[in-house]
């Protein structure tokens, strides 16, 4: 089996599995608890906060929040801080967000917020003058994602965060969930206000997901009830999977080279670029723009879900645009925002390459797909 | 995934263009991006000598494809646009899931559009006597029309209980509202 | 160490480690993902999905809906309810419901809602008759749990939904988180149309809760998102966690005999009321209306927290009143609503028993406990 | 918790009541519930000769009264009454959570109490020439008004700053504020 669809979910890593084993059968409790057991277990999620602070490099463990996922990150941030300055109407992201901010804004529209959507252009990347442009008094939020899930081209958080503060009152949110632990990120030096996390696309299990709150940004619980995670997230701690991403951005931030995987997803994308004429890689050519293992490639008059499936015959992993997609049908927004023309966006598949990647693994992808984009292409009834 | 649907994905028959006469109808969607090609090449009994596709689109799609043109080799044309009517029935034998149906449809779709553009042709092409409107179920002008007198037939789909018109590839539906219209007068 | 305290957290049981453990290492992969890691990963889900519907007798496995805890399914529930009906303003719910659904209802108040909070008497029952003259035409849910926390009383879920049903056209919100592997439940034969659990109360992990969701009731979406769940809740699935929870209902089904849990509970109980001269049991007498497994008991003039730390150095892990509340210091609402005098609801510890007691433990606890109250009765300036 | 902290919950010193002559005071909070008594016997010199406590309360309420019963013996009223004033550097010394910082300050408060039961029973038996108002630092009457005159002084704080009166039990508070009101007229 061969996984290149790291950016949909990771395997856990051996050294998370071994972190968490222990809290799924001799360690139990639950954290709340005064008693010696709940004692143990919170001293594991206070670890794990302050592994998770340091991969990102907050200020103060104190700033993250375990959450259940990268999308109940994402519902929380953009809830919780409209309904704090319920006299803003007015919201900024970009066309590019994953569905987890996308569909919370398209909501908003309805509720008769004011959504600027802006735009990228065909290397998917921002026009800062354009979100310059779009900054109001009434402006309550700024939600822009760090790293596209499906190109994997990143947005200047830095500069976006320093255009906001100087030009706005607006709350700054970031979607980082594609980017943590494939990028360096010091949150503590950006104008960053809330950044979302998810524990398995760094080799965390599924389940469990973090956002960072920064100190002195107010946030009312998305989730109420009991007094956990003091009072800003409610609902009994999931320790083990807290240990196992504490573990997992301990790893990432111990083994955090990314000259492997780096290399493995140039020489893929440089094969296919070169090997197969109808390829076209989406998003910007400038790979220190890029996340390192992501590459977006559109294969013209060809549909993505057969190659998909062929590539799976091989046993070769992969997604068409973004995984999540894979149940609807629609095209992928992020493509579309990006102008490619829609005989190419059908046919985009995603490269997402990881830690347990080999060369061989690349070689042989490099061998088996171009037999079968030209088989499809044969087969096609658009391409002559 | 059943393994008559892999096989048929991954080792498509009759990929490519029938030989003429050829007849070709085309399906497309625009919410999944598919597009499918097929057509059909018939003798002078109306029977499918040859029947070949090309398509982009998922797994599903392409294997009714494969299976579809496999099929209607060496039947009439009206047997072929009938298996074409009934893209839930090959749906079920392939334990298609229910957001697929829609792929199952569309390459019967292109059937069924192959063989409307066969029936089309046939129909200016007629010489006979009576006016011949579906030519699926030969079924002349003045049969119809004495069904909707003596019947007070007022639908298309009362028509084609009647007397089978319409009920093949349907491309000779809007010339049995023509006739319905005309009764009204 | 004698761990008295599953109504807080259980330990994962063996056979649900054993389930999970091959979800955490060599199987991987995203259920969205149409590719064969994926396809795995999605049948694992529709197999726990059929294991939690039999578990708690629903009509038809889809009406599971997975979440990360029994608060989110809560929160869910109430939220979701609320937002298809904004044309009615009423709640109905209880006095002594967990924080999960008590804080949502506060909140209500605060954004106008008319919420009627319905007492229980000093057994902690409802009064059925007070729940029929509350029900009106505006009222757009009622929310009631099945077993209390604290005191473990069940409360009759199949007569308050054909209370409901006749009286009103509410939609019946039930919190079964603690009830849930502890008695028999058929929600298929109940007018329940909503039911939140937890997998952690039943030996499942931490971070994964489910909503049963009755066919045709309408709810929208809590977090928003990608198509996950059929659209109802968005987030990658914790693939690891429902597989553990699947696991922990078929254990539950197939060997859910309380009758030794229920023994270990009443020699306890009887142990403590018998032997303890200020020791006095909170909820109803007859034990067919408790748990199985739970018995809420006060102390007189003698305060909870001592009572827990003392047993905790012998290692003997109980709560007072309800572990969430451990961190805070307020007095448990249950207990108030029950009228219990303050002298005594500060007093109060609930001893839950679960799967791994033995006998053994609990006459240990029997030899202890006396010793460590009487010592504090000596010390307490209130008792004479 | 720190062993220190756990040993004094686990086996309190100091439970019960002093002997006579008897001093005692009480704290209590009504958000945790926790009740506490402390009572102190004293010598004629003002010298804490025995503590003792009853209390019904968390860890720390009770470790914190079983080491105050402990440190005020043989202390004066004085030291005893600025050792409850200073219910934060217990609570540092026995790393005592945020959220637990009140329940050091109520066993302080009950010692503090207990001190002032003494102050104001010494304050009322006074029979030297100039009446004693602080009796935690032995500050007339007289000394009180011509600090106030001298220095100008208008609160409570700066009279302590001043000549110390007040900055003990704090039973002599009110007394202060009342010379403060008439110089003022
Ligand atoms: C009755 C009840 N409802 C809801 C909850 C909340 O469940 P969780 O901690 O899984 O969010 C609990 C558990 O503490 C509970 O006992
Ligand atoms: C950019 C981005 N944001 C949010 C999410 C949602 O994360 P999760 O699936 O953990 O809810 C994803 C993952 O699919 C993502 O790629
Ligand atoms: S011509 Fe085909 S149905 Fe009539
Ligand atoms: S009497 Fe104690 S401070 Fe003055």
């Amino acid at each position: 089996m061969i996984y290149l669809d790291n950016n949909a979910t990771t395997a856990v890593a051996p050294e998370v599995y071994e972190a968490m084993q222990p809290y799924l059968s001799k360690y139990f409790g639950n954290p709340s608890s005064p008693h010696a057991l709940g004692r143990h277990m919170k001293h594991a999620v206070e670890d794990a906060r302050i592994e998770v602070a340091s991969l990102i490099g907050a200020a103060d463990p104190k700033e993250i929040v375990f959450t259940s996922c990268g999308s109940e990150s994402d519902n929380w941030a953009i809830r919780g801080v409209l309904a704090t300055r319920p006299d803003k109407k007015h919201v900024v992201t970009t066309l590019v967000e994953h569905e987890a901010v996308r569909n919370v804004c398209h909501q908003l529209e309805k509720e008769g917020y004011d959504v600027t959507w802006l735009g990228v252009d065909g290397n998917g990347e921002l026009d800062l003058e354009e979100l310059r442009n779009a900054l109001r008094a009434d402006t309550a939020l700024v939600s822009i994602m760090l790293a596209n899930n499906e190109t994997g081209v990143l947005f200047p958080m830095r500069e976006i965060g320093h255009i906001v503060r100087e030009r706005s009152g607006a709350v700054f949110h970031v979607d980082g969930v594609q980017a943590v632990g494939k990028v360096p990120i010091e949150l503590k030096s950006c104008n960053v206000d809330l950044f979302a996390l998810s524990g398995h696309k760094l080799h965390a299990p599924q389940g469990v997901g973090a956002l960072y709150v920064r100190s002195g940004v107010e946030l009312p619980s998305f989730i109420l009830g009991g007094k956990q995670e003091e009072g800003r997230r409610a609902g009994t701690l999931a320790v083990p999977n807290i240990v196992g991403l504490g573990a997992a951005c301990s790893l990432a931030r111990i083994d955090g080279d990314h000259t492997l995987i780096e290399s493995l997803r140039n020489q893929l994308e440089d094969g296919i670029l070169e090997g197969i004429s109808n390829a076209h890689l989406n998003g910007i050519a400038d790979r220190t723009k890029r996340l390192p293992n992501t590459s977006s490639i559109s294969f013209e008059h060809v549909d993505g879900q057969s190659i998909l499936a062929h590539l799976d015959d091989k046993g070769i992993c992969v997604s068409t645009g973004s995984a999540c997609h894979s149940s609807s049908h629609t095209a992928s927004p992020t493509l579309k925002a990006m102008n490619v023309p829609y005989s190419m966006a059908q046919g985009s598949i995603r490269f997402s390459v990881g830690r347990y990647n080999t060369e061989e693994e690349i070689e042989t992808t490099l061998d088996v797909l171009p037999k079968i984009i030209s088989k499809l292409v044969e087969m096609s009834p658009t391409a002559k | 995934m059943i393994e008559t649907l892999k096989d048929h994905f991954l080792n498509p028959r009759n990929v490519g263009e029938a030989d003429e006469p050829r007849f070709t109808g085309r399906a497309g969607s625009f919410v999944c991006g598919a597009a499918a090609r097929l057509s059909v090449q018939l003798d002078e009994s109306h029977n499918v000598t040859e029947a070949r596709f090309k398509a982009a689109g998922c797994e599903v799609l392409i294997a009714s494809l494969s299976i579809l043109t496999e099929r209607v080799r060496g039947k009439t044309t009206t047997d072929a646009a009938l298996m074409g009517q009934h893209p839930e029935t090959l749906a079920v034998e392939l334990s298609v899931e229910k957001d697929k149906v829609h792929c199952v449809q569309l390459a019967c779709d292109a059937l069924v559009a192959a063989i409307c553009e066969y029936s089309d042709v046939a129909r200016n092409e007629w010489i006979g006597e009576e006016a011949l409107i579906c030519t699926c179920f030969f079924v002349s002008e003045q049969t119809i029309e004495r069904e909707i007198r003596d019947k007070g037939l007022t639908t298309v789909s009362e028509v084609t209980r009647a007397c089978n018109a319409g009920g093949g590839c349907g491309s000779c539906q809007p010339l049995i509202v023509e006739l319905l219209e005309a009764s009204w007068d």
